[in-house]
């Protein structure tokens, strides 16, 4: 076998070092009745070149992104990641590394990850952020669940614009935990009264701008309230790219803020793996799940980084954590510090109005469709139509025709009456080819 | 060589991208846009490549020498599944995108928990946990779902662990609202169902125990434990870090194992990439197989549905926004093609050579907290051997730095003083392992001829010498600010 | 632009330290004539997204290897490369590392071509090689200049065997170098009789095992008629993977062996990059051209590795070097050392030998159909078929199909009465679905 | 760390791969197979690829810091571009399939001729050549084609070449059995056209000139230079290494250049690679395309062709087996399309740029063989600054390895006594530059302090001291053999 370095004569040597007549002696703990006699029925051994052509069998049966006009969104957005940021995440020091343990020999992880949370914080408009989590569902999980230990209450309210499969992460933690959760109805239009829900009773509000059917939300108002009842306000986001052009959670009083961190030097991967994006005020850090990268200085005095604030962890306060996680999702958060250091501040507002531009354009086109109602007011990359029919077999058809149309919102609200609403999300990898391939397969199809 | 953090090199009008123009139209914000600066530097592409490949060469890898960390199984990635997982029908899919269109990640998933199923022996497996705690965490929660169901909810509250338990175990439990009750060990380092009977009870909704455990060896009466716990009508969560040391070899499910979370970075090889992404699928025995999370696999004929939604089923709901790590997935099925179940099962054997022969080639100089006897993947000393020299653990380990390797797990497992867990894995070759041990033999000699300064002092041909961690903790520096 | 870190204001104020008003002052010794007023007629910059799809278009347009039955050789072989190669050899410090004229810091480089060289002894059967050169054709012309320089004769004779594509090259440099070139008719059978034609005269014989037309050629008996009249025997192959199988050169008696090296670790890339290999006997290193690494000691006497005898190199000894050359194939050298390092003695001889099996099985296949005869007696993965037509409109019409079927003779060899040949290579990567597909494509086009 | 030989780890036996079962079939090998051993150790794959990645970080590199080597052009380059040449319609095609399947391949080689004659002015490029030098013999070659062809095959013999040239120009020439006349250079470091008057004659075949030359300086005679050239029956082969300082500002074709190798991993910014592989494409004026190599492009309506043989043409034939270095032509082409006209004509005023910057930072340290003028893209200092120091031209290169540097170009051009010249490229910052310059600045101000030890001694910090040359030349040891 390629990947296993020693030999039969190796094995017998190392056997009589330990003095055991074979290997199985050293399984004599395990009882008998549970080692295997027999090999499992697995197939045996593959060369590279058999791998290879079984797993691009199956890639080749999906419709990938970049070989058709693409337009989805809900969570996960197709940009176009550099080739430089690929070929850096899989440099074999931070490829091959593990979590940061010992700060002398890995302070590449360390300093990024520091930049990385100061890039987080920056965009938030927060004080500070960790070092990642899973996702943005399961951050948000997380945040309600800080939030109910600094305001020691267990009932968060959910808005109606939050992915609804974060709000679900959200209700599975929160029903198994024995907190409560309040989920407002799908807000399709960005108008509920969250406002008017707030009371005493609640630990935190979960907010998300743009909301899920692509809404831009004002915070600063629900802020006000959720500060005097004692709540905190938690801000979410599912693109990241939006906050180049938005105005950050944090500037309008957000204490919490939480998001999907895919769009920036992240494939869409069919879901995962993605890095969730956590950061709030500096003085809830203490209370903060996940890893955290400090500045500290080494024997010599020199500036150095390393894990910092791991009282807060399970690995040493077990049942006392303030999560369970252990792992982050680091490389990716490497691929999002690389991009957004190729953007920087200038090229992250560009792409975040080429994105905007290229959604008005759609949005336009649409709006010129008979059968076609544009339901947004305002709105990022994603916007919600209304079409004339049911939209999951819209978007079946569409795809037959070659054209990735956008999400149906019943796939994510089934059973809601919600069957004639299409997600449509349009980022800078669309040319105006795209759009009229779109707009014409609609036509052809409706 | 120093090298600046990226906010005092870079400039917020430098970017490494260039990005076409955009259609000029009216803006549909709302009113929402961003008035202030972001503050954000961007470095030109030249900059950006050099910033990281400079940065990167300040870190320790497997790639570049042996990682003995226990518990974490360093071995090694290959390059191949790198190159699966960026195949576009994997990488370049959504995870919405019509089911229709998606057929081969469906097949993939089935292949992977067919695989999964396969060499736990068990029933069902859960695929969407993001990482091992995670995955502990669904597990835990078709646990307390299925006592729920029963109408237990309010009186099974209490989980055991043993002492030498991960620390996410406990984490876990306390999560979902359960105290925790602590099982002893046995001398042998092992837990005894005896000791388990005595902490049963019918406040207990379930035992959370490592096989191969964190000291590196095989619980013994784990089928008996295992009797004991569903006679009192609890449950049994395996924590699955060290099913590498058996795959192949044995089935949780033979052990009576209601739930085990699979590390596919560790067991399968996906890389560790600094910290993650990790994945941590949930394999299932029949009676917890209702309540796994959404989404699940069904197929009917040809083709292969995703099931999304809990309505109808006893599912207790979901876990995070889709459909778990993809792109591990990919990897870690490209690791169970290539190795097959042969290969699956000579590197759990090797991986308990390996471990064995550390064992042995150190037990004369180094103390074994549960005495000498054969140990799993991993083998765990302790620091007995280091009394009066003035040398610590920390400072051996540091020494180790020094010598070109990484260090081993320190301090870890709890329940032997001052441990060192050693897992050397499947990765290594003889040589590799010889010069690892005769490193390890001169660094003890030099301790116990009284050398401590060198210990002391370690690491010094570091890119850093030791960390001051008090310092970080006492005034957290968590970012950059402009001066 | 991406690619330019410096700013306008960086550009102002290194213009004010340099002393001029702007950057065309810098220019000026350019005459003003020769200096363009106006922008070329260009395309502007454009973004990654852009490029992408404009080089993805025109890749689209062609028939990758990997998609088809494919059986083309020729002088390429489509091999598998381990997925291990491609990701080392793109590391930053070998892929953007110059020649390693600084050993200090390009230990890296210099030891894996010391490695480099070692194997290519090795397998050639030779005392010494070189550091790599362009390709096999070019290797083979520098061969046969070293061959005059060291008989200080002036005339070469090829064989009728040897790839006309390399005897090509050869004439071109012969021709305008003044030097003499006798080449033998193309010997499709391997039945010339080269002995008979040596005489005092000659630098060298030209001959390649396996050769154009696949057959296996034994050396001995000519390389003994060489020695006689003081001639020197230069053994070329095209296949480096025959090595594994086959009786080495260097045992055969070759004073000179070059070869292309494409097949271990580099791509088919249509036809370049590819690593020349170049082996000769102790005694000759020192006409030997291309750069040469070899072992030493630093100040600290720790073993070092370092370029030596480059008097003989251009770049010392100008208008009396051995060769022109400055560039090697340093990258695609590396690729042949990784890959080769993972081969090992045991993968080589298993991979020959899979090879040779595979295409003894599509001989055996092709020999029961009708119209088709196989006219090798011995081969190694590559042989000459007899079509009843012309085999370049067979091959056009096996293309339509979806099968790419080998590479006519006469598309080397035009006008040579030799339409009727196919030359029809079988790898490693041929499975027996290819090679059913092959045969049944045949028959339906013949 | 010392890293063996991959001999004196790997053993016959282990293997990285895994193959198939071959088919059972009868051999036919004629009876010539393999008796002996190859003596060919190999490795695992865990194991190969901790090899080379130790082995990889013994090297300096681009990625990694500044490399100012004049005349070698080592600037930034685009991972885009190994993303695209790894396209498999580019990686994975044989040059012999039909060109009916090679479409977008032999439209690939059309736009990057379009592009190369554009910037150059010329009238027809040759792509086959396998580097510079290989490109120079392209050059050379139908230069002397052309004279046979004229029938001055016999007396035209000699060429004209300046003493700053690179050996490839004389060594190319002498290939083709040419004698080589050496023109003098003018005191400020460029050649006169009188001087290249006084040495042409009935027996000139061509001269050989470098511009901008090798001393970083543009021949401001260089118009003049081609009429007195051509006036005398003679060709001019410009030798095109230093063609990044002036692409889209000039044109060769203006300056009235015949022939013109472009080496792509210099002003397109191929990787290096350690060493290779280049590319050296040869643009060719009106009167020397008619004698341009095998194969070339012949475009038909929608169809490309590619002619392969020379009959009927008066083509001097094949260079090289197939068409030229096709994954340097796709990095090339990615390069110059991001790059656009506007982009590239950039990156020629900002190598300039640069240089001088560098040059003006130094002047009052460093010494100027030809007076402080602008320069080029690359600027060339002296070693008269150094005199009465003890410290040589190497002892300054090495001591800026300890630095974190690598040297400058030393002892090239000829021209200069114990030169140094300084190419930073466009790819550097200014913050970088501004290092860079302080950094010399530092050395400069010790070697005169009188700290010659410090440079006797470098490099001290490097994977190695200094390497014994001398013993490497006259006791060679090129390959590994068992002991």
């Amino acid at each position: 076998m390629r990947y296993h370095p020693l030999s039969e004569t190796d094995r017998r040597d190392m056997l009589a070092t330990i003095g055991v007549a074979n290997v199985e002696a050293l399984y004599a703990d395990a009882p008998a009745s549970t080692v295997l006699e027999e090999p499992l029925d697995l197939p045996r051994h593959k060369s590279e070149v058999e791998v290879e052509r079984i797993l691009s069998r199956l890639s080749a049966r999906n419709m990938s992104a970049g070989r058709v006009p693409f337009f989805l969104g809900a969570g996960a957005y197709k940009h176009h990641v550099p080739a430089s940021v690929d070929h850096l995440i899989q440099r074999s020091e931070f490829l091959t590394s593990y979590t940061p343990y010992q700060p002398e020999i890995s302070q590449g992880t360390l300093q990024y990850l520091f930049e990385f949370q100061t890039q987080v914080a920056l965009l938030t408009g927060m004080d500070v952020a960790n070092a990642s989590m899973y996702d943005g569902s399961t951050a948000t999980a997380e945040a309600v669940l800080m939030a109910h230990r600094l305001t020691r209450r267990r009932k968060a309210l959910l808005s109606g614009g939050l992915h609804p499969h974060y709000a679900e992460v959200v209700r599975t933690v929160s029903r198994l935990a024995e907190d409560d959760v309040v989920r407002m109805p799908p807000d399709i239009l960005g108008a509920e009264d969250l406002i008017g829900k707030i009371d005493d009773s609640l630990s935190c509000v979960v907010v998300q701008t743009p909301d899920f059917f692509g809404n831009l939300r004002g915070l600063a108002a629900i802020g006000e309230a959720c500060r005097k009842h004692g709540a905190l306000l938690i801000a979410v986001f599912t693109e990241a790219v939006s906050l180049g052009l938005l105005a950050s959670p944090g500037a309008m009083g957000a204490d919490i803020v939480v998001g999907e961190g895919q769009s920036i030097g992240n494939a869409l991967n069919f879901g995962g793996p993605y890095v969730g994006l956590f950061a709030t005020r500096h003085d809830y850090v203490r209370q903060m799940p996940g890893r955290l990268a400090g500045e500290s200085v080494d024997a010599d005095g020199r500036r150095s980084y390393v894990l910092t604030l791991s009282t807060r962890e399970q690995h040493i306060r077990r049942d006392k954590a303030t999560s369970n996680i252990c792992t982050n999702s680091g490389l990716c958060a490497l691929a999002f510090t690389i991009h957004m250091t190729l953007l920087g501040e200038a090229g992250l507002r560009k792409l975040a109005k080429l994105n905007h531009a290229n959604a008005v354009a759609l949005a336009g086109m649409l709006e010129k469709l008979p059968k076609v109602d544009v339901l947004n007011k305002s709105f990022f990359n994603e916007f919600t139509v209304r079409v004339n029919g049911d939209a999951a077999s819209l978007v079946e058809k569409m795809a037959a025709k070659g054209v990735l149309a956008g999400v149906p919102v019943s796939r994510l609200l089934p059973n809601a009456g919600l069957d004639d609403l299409l997600l449509v999300a349009s980022t800078e990898i669309n040319t105006h080819e795209d759009r009229a391939a779109f707009v014409a397969a609609l036509e052809e199809t409706l | 060589q120093e090298e600046p953090l990226l906010f005092e090199i870079g400039r917020p009008d430098a970017t490494g991208v260039d990005l076409e123009d955009a259609p000029d139209v009216a803006p549909r914000l709302g009113g929402l846009e961003r008035k202030e600066a972001i503050g954000l530097p961007g470095l030109t592409e030249p900059e950006t490549m050099r910033h990281y490949v400079r940065l990167s060469r300040k870190n320790y890898s497997i790639d570049a020498g042996l990682y003995p960390l226990g518990s974490c199984t360093m071995k090694h990635n290959p390059r191949l599944n790198e190159k699966m997982a960026r195949l576009e029908g994997f990488a370049d899919i959504h995870p919405l995108q019509p089911q229709s269109t998606a057929q081969g990640a469906l097949e993939l998933l089935e292949t992977l928990a067919h695989w999964l199923m396969t060499l736990t022996g068990m029933r069902a497996v859960a695929l969407s946990p993001k990482a091992g705690a995670h995955g502990e965490l669904c597990g835990m929660m078709a646990i307390k779902s299925a006592i729920v169901a029963k109408g237990e909810g309010a009186t099974r509250n209490v989980v055991l662990i043993p002492q030498s338990a991960h620390g996410t175990n406990p984490a876990t439990a306390a999560l979902l609202g359960f105290s925790v009750r602590v099982v002893p060990a046995a001398e042998d380092g092992t837990v005894r169902a005896q000791a388990v009977r005595e902490a049963l009870g019918p406040d207990v909704a379930a035992i959370m125990l490592t096989n191969p455990n964190t000291c590196g060896l095989f619980e013994r009466e784990i089928v008996e434990i295992a009797e004991a716990v569903h006679d009192a009508g609890a449950y049994f969560y395996c924590d699955g870090a060290n099913f590498n040391a058996i795959a192949g070899v044995a089935r949780p499910g033979d052990f009576g194992v209601d739930a085990m979370h699979i590390n596919l970075h560790k067991t399968f090889s996906t890389p560790h990439g600094g910290g993650g992404p990790g994945a941590g699928p949930v394999v299932l025995s029949e009676r917890l197989a209702p309540f796994a999370p959404i989404p699940f696999l069904r197929r009917e004929g040809e083709k292969i549905e995703l099931v999304e939604h809990a309505s109808g089923t006893q599912s207790f709901g979901r876990m995070t926004a889709f459909h778990g790590q993809m792109g591990m997935f990919v990897r870690a099925l490209a690791y169970m093609l290539a190795h097959g179940g042969d290969g699956v099962t000579q590197a759990s054997k090797d991986a308990v050579l390996s471990a064995n022969y550390v064992r042995a080639s150190l037990r004369d100089v180094m103390t074994q907290p549960f005495g000498d006897r054969p140990c799993m993947h991993e083998v765990l000393f302790d620091d007995a051997w280091l009394k009066g020299t003035g040398v610590t653990t920390l400072d051996f380990a540091k020494a180790m730095i020094d010598e070109g390797y990484h260090p081993m797990t320190m301090y870890f497992p709890l329940v032997a003083h001052g441990a060192m867990l050693i897992e050397p894995t499947e990765s290594e070759s003889k040589a590799s392992l010889d010069l690892f041990v005769a490193t390890l033999r001169s660094l003890a000699k030099s301790a116990k001829d009284g050398d401590a300064q060198r210990f002391a002092q370690a690491p010094r041909y570091a890119p850093r010498r030791r960390v001051d961690e008090t310092l970080a903790a006492r005034k957290p520096v968590l970012r950059w600010r402009a001066a």
